[in-house]
């Protein structure tokens, strides 16, 4: 009797299941048990989800920091806006247009074709719809924000406004529907033929590193970075707040991969290992490389290695053993190291804070790495599939972002006036410097110096 | 012509320029110094340790000017810039031999 | 035979729960399981109360940077220890007093008199107090922390410390007692009256955004601020500083507004979703009428339009659908920009940060919006009772908080020196500059230039 | 009829659990849900603790920037670069090694000897073995890291590789391996006699400080920091950052202590509520005996007094009332500036951030309090033991540390040249300045003067 | 002697330099001021108020050079520092009484 | 009156203050500068691009001194700036007209 009262009550107490069946019966019941540990389970589901989408977002404070630190002080307030608004835009367009072509219903496997303004949701008010949404967001932003850094300094406000709504609502979408789609309710060609992508190295940061690319060489070199040919260093103003945004995220970063379980299980253990493990051996890989090429140990390059490791296991953070998690980061420093190097000084296409090499370039290794070091062993099958997609993924992403940004360049122009990029883009786009009052004060170091 | 060095107090700037504007100055460049005078610094504590603050933040004005016109700049700095506190800076006075206006290349006194 | 053993073993093993009833039985019951995922639920819920509370505290260093970055250099020592010490301070008042007038029993309605010193702890031992305290004592710190934004550059730190405690311990707690103390074991009038602030734009924004004006206006300008009746820029010394700053509380409001349902249940995903929407439309609307009323993108003002969207939603994110956090961040953004604006240059209240804007005036509007866009339609009654709550808010707060800072002004002094005002209060308060040994070293930037 | 289906359905959607077991049952069983409860519980537990990792992982970015912000602009790049390689190389390390040695099979009781590589998880693939080496690392970077701010702005970097990749590697793991080994598959002898610090006041940041501690005496001070046997200030460059950096550190110490349970439990309530208080009870004490002492409230004594409380509370977080925590923390805060004007100007060793101080001292008076605010009542041999494991820690770390470094000074070297350091590691170590580019662009700012 | 004191465009700095040094000169000095003068600076707007910026970022150039040189120095810079445009700065010459280097206390000319 | 100027290594000024301390210099101003001298920049990379580093961080000494400490004062500052080594600097010496003190009006030696 006495038993059956507390447990009752306890059920009642289940109060995040919406217990409407348990009701109607005076105690609880194996089936009824069975539903309220489903509903416990869902709970711990969104709850992951969701704190995995915050930390998700937080990653654009830290491609804010990066991408302010590794440019001059004079543009700084300008790249801040930019990464601000890529997400404020790209987050309603997403909502809008970009979450249908990726997810909707896609019946040629091109693209989702439902579900335009979070359209499902209405319909049937099932909140993972908009857990599930939250998550797919931030990554969306993640893949607009990379461009940023490429095209620093020197673009147009209004003309990277436009791109990225653009790259939002449609360039990473209909890609991302190819190989993600059937993760909610759409079904892509790709991911059909069995393509490993689990977190994005191809799908986020490919994409947005491809489109970086075809902005960098669209819009052209900074001012006096080329002089007769040979590439001038243009130093950023503050390594400190740039190593703030890299360890910012790499924190976010384990959102990204282990939240792309979307589901409080224990698989994200083996995510979390191997995207700490890779990315500390990206940052050993880039850190050695560049002391044997530059003769010291360079800074900005060691924190590009992290990063670097962090894109090259996107991909296989789910499917490869922690100790090939090392090998996979370690190459992707060097990768990156050498990438940099070649892309600035051979190709000299500019790219002020390396997110080419980051995301494009690493991004096609963690994708292939996914293939080659997958535990449950690897085919020729496997592979081709892989190369396939990352091909697949430059193909569209290349000439698209190509094509726009020639098509802005065309109309409202992409670049600022050379004037506008002497003084800065700050006092120009913004009316503003970054550092209006900065004092430093020095006096009292008298004592110090 | 003269070149005038002035050494003022960083919140003074604001009243100065105006004031040397009304007088028709042209043109001045402003910079960051730190002073070291009559007015010492303060003692301040870092972490338990002390120390003095031997220098303190202050602007320093340069003007070139013609020479009739250099008695009249200096008593507007002087009658701006002063508080009547120790610390008000000093005003320094210099031969100026010749000025080039790069834009133009005018020298002398039409290229101030 | 062997099934049960399995079973038995795992039952055991659900160690978070205090099994005793089940210790006793030989297999699991229905009646066991019944109590054990009430159990595991509750762990869920603590995990989702403590993780969120973990996030909005993080939002502490979120208002240390955007004040600290949108005052001037001279000045940033002085408002970063105000930000430490209003959460120091304010934690421990609001241990010892605050949360026992927030959430202790109320018999009239208008404040708790019970469980000061966390003394229903003590009692009961029910880690749940802890749990729900410890997500109340950030909000707390929240509203206390706006303050120092409004009266920064002049305040003396001695008097903003006295305030600190006493809005913890008192003006923010009574208040919060009316509208949300049945939480816990309060109950409040407001809330009884079916006044919707799920997240506290009025509870706590507007309480400290009218504390916020309150001290304003009874400190007056900073020195220089209005010459001859002209308002003059004071631009802030790091945008870079103040734009971390505001990223940062971007992640935390997560926190804020998803962590208000103290549960892990599904209702947090519409929250998410709200507040990302709101958020992003506040930055664009800010931007745009910015860029309208200005010739350009304004950067602070479009950093305070995501603050306001924010701001915005925080009443109504769990009763209004996505559509219209959009709207209500958008209407939000512009009429932050509009009110900073309105009180700089007409009613000439020196606000260096815009927290009055920000909190006061965009919390009313939220408020007002959770009425106004409720999802289950919304009533003349409603309405009325938001406008009540926000009358209620600000009759409260304003009068309270002005008369304690006139108190603090006619005894120990509100305002710093004006020689220190000028030379910084860095240096007259706290004996340190915030950057003594500042090197450009740009000399390396001999080659960027 | 209905019902079963239903129930069956729901049981299959829960995913997380390999449901082998039910699988083959028509309908649910009560030992059938038994087990999904299990796994559900198992699932939050992961979800915990990894959520707690990335906290702790994210305090990397704050022990940077507070060694950034507190020591001097010609060296920032160097000791940015010193922490992340101090995590990067660690980490593998400690994969390698460190986490055999800690959570081996230990038959001594003195360190383990399985386990390498992690190959427990090689084995069993049970994922947990990979939550709790996550959650681990970043505990052993913490330890590591802590040295980098004693030995700042002298230390040849690759002598501090080394060092770093020893720590993690031996002196750490061992060290732990008698405290905490039985949490994994060891045996420690301490943990034996009852030793209680939950989330290591000793285990992590006594060992630390004790290595910070042998560290700074081998290298000795800085030039010019000590004139004619009188120490002079050297004042850091940033304050902001410092102080980010210490937000950043209360945020993630939320994850250290909490997640010290390893278990989504209601234990963690009662662990964080003493977290906050002791924080903020640190803050104040620090900066109300720096105010008697130095006529002013110190700003960074105030910060090191908020880290002081933060490590006071970390042994004793679990067992000790939210009262005994505000008074654990006070006292922290007093000890720290008192420990730091001793060592400084008594003892004469030159640790610029503090970090003998806040770790290794307030570690032991950390691990002291937790023996004596003990909840469950206090025993002579208790406090012994702790006493005995305080001792421990000082007598296993300072000698090893101390010959490590004695031995690297000997062999490579273990300080920069005079020169190098008279310029600033940063281009000599590095070749880059950390504000290449920084214009303070101050002309904007004539409005503000 | 003479003392050669060249205001400049920031982004003048390289050209400047890489022409002097072709010119053999062996040492100066850069600083950075803040100049007014013809060319006035523009109007901001900062939340909402209007204010004009009226110092704009200029490089100070400070030579020592021997009489004969001095002429030849005042060409390359105007020729280098020339923009055609409002603000690209003056030069300004003075008597230069001594010169002393530290390391090797030599004095006059050969100090340069 | 004559306007010293100095070109000392950062790490000298203390010394070097501290020196003029004892032989009775009342006040004096500070410009951090970056030299160009024969003391050749060094090489940097940076991501893997050459560069030289063509100016290095400096510190400028102001003094305005009567003609008869003039000598004194000089000799002070290279003895104390002096390292021997390349890149210690030089000392400038003007003639100085006449010195105002702001607060007080008053004028030349009176007034240093
Ligand atoms: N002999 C000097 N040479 C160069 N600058 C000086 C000299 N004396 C004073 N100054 C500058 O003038 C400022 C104010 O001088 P100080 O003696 O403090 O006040 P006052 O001029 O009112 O006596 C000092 O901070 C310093 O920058
Ligand atoms: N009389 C002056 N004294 C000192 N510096 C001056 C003077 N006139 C101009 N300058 C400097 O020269 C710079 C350019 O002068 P400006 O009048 O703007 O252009 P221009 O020389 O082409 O007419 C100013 O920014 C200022 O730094
Ligand atoms: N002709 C000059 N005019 C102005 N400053 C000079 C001149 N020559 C040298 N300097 C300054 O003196 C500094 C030291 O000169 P440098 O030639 O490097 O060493 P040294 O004087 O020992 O030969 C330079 O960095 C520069 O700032």
């Amino acid at each position: 009797k006495m038993k059956r009262w507390i447990s009752l009550m306890l059920l009642i107490l289940v109060l995040a299941v919406p217990v409407t069946v348990l009701a109607e019966d005076a105690a609880p019941t194996v089936a009824g048990n069975a539903e309220a540990i489903t509903a416990v389970q869902k709970n711990a589901d969104f709850l992951w989800t969701l704190v995995a989408a915050f930390m998700v977002f937080f990653m654009q404070a830290g491609f804010a920091m990066v991408e302010a630190g590794f440019t001059r002080a004079k543009n700084t307030v300008n790249i801040i806006m930019k990464n601000l608004m890529d997400m404020s835009l790209g987050a309603i367009a997403y909502w809008a247009i970009g979450f249908a072509l990726m997810f909707g219903v896609s019946k040629t496997g091109w693209f989702g074709t439902t579900g335009f303004f979070l359209s499902d949701y209405a319909a049937d008010k099932d909140p993972w719809t908009l857990a599930f949404w939250m998550f797919q967001v931030v990554f969306a932003a993640t893949a607009a924000t990379i461009v940023s850094g490429a095209m620093a300094e020197r673009t147009k406000f209004v003309s990277y406004l436009i791109y990225s709504v653009v790259i939002s609502a449609l360039i990473y979408p209909i890609f991302g529907s190819w190989a993600w789609g059937s993760l909610y309710k759409g079904s892509g060609w790709l991911e059909g033929l069995g393509f490993i992508d689990f977190a994005g190295s191809t799908v986020v940061h490919s994409v947005g590193g491809w489109a970086a690319l075809a902005g960098a060489i669209v819009i052209g070199p900074r001012l006096g970075k080329y002089v007769n040919g040979k590439a001038k260093a243009m130093p950023g103003h503050s390594i400190t707040t740039g190593a703030l945004g890299v360890f910012i995220l790499w924190f976010g970063w384990y959102g990204f991969n282990a939240g792309s379980t979307t589901a409080a299980n224990t698989d994200t253990a083996l995510i979390a290992v191997n995207t700490t493990l890779a990315a500390c051996a990206g940052a050993f890989g880039a850190m050695v490389i560049s002391w044997i090429k530059f003769r010291k140990p360079d800074a900005t390059m060691t924190l590009n290695g992290t990063l670097a490791g962090l894109v090259g296991i996107t991909a296989g953070c789910a499917n490869v053993l922690p100790g090939s998690a090392i090998l996979i980061g370690l190459i992707a420093g060097v990768i990156v190291v050498l990438s940099v190097v070649f892309i600035d000084q051979t190709l000299k296409i500019d790219d002020p804070v390396g997110a080419v090499s980051v995301h494009g370039v690493c991004g096609a290794w963690g994708t292939l790495a996914a293939g080659l070091f997958n535990a449950e062993g690897v085919t020729m099958k496997l592979i081709g599939v892989q190369l396939l997609g990352m091909g697949a993924a430059f193909l569209w992403v290349f000439p698209t972002a190509y094509i726009l940004f020639r098509v802005i360049k065309a109309t409202i122009g992409l670049r600022a006036s050379a004037e506008e990029e002497m003084e800065g883009l700050d006092l120009g786009e913004h009316g503003l410097a970054a550092y209006p009052d900065f004092q430093a004060h020095t006096e009292v170091s008298g004592a110090g110096i | 012509m003269k070149k005038i060095e002035a050494i003022i107090k960083h919140f003074k700037l604001d009243e100065v320029r105006d004031a040397l504007n009304k007088i028709g100055i042209q043109g001045m460049n402003v910079t960051e110094v730190k002073g070291f005078g009559r007015q010492k610094g303060h003692m301040e504590v870092y972490r338990g340790v002390e120390y003095e603050v031997k220098f303190l933040p202050k602007i320093k004005l340069g003007l070139a000017v013609s020479d009739s016109k250099a008695e009249e700049v200096i008593k507007v700095i002087q009658d701006n810039a002063k508080t009547g506190e120790i610390g008000d800076g000093k005003i320094f006075i210099y031969e100026l031999e010749d000025v080039i206006r790069i834009r133009t290349g005018e020298r002398g006194e039409e290229a101030l």
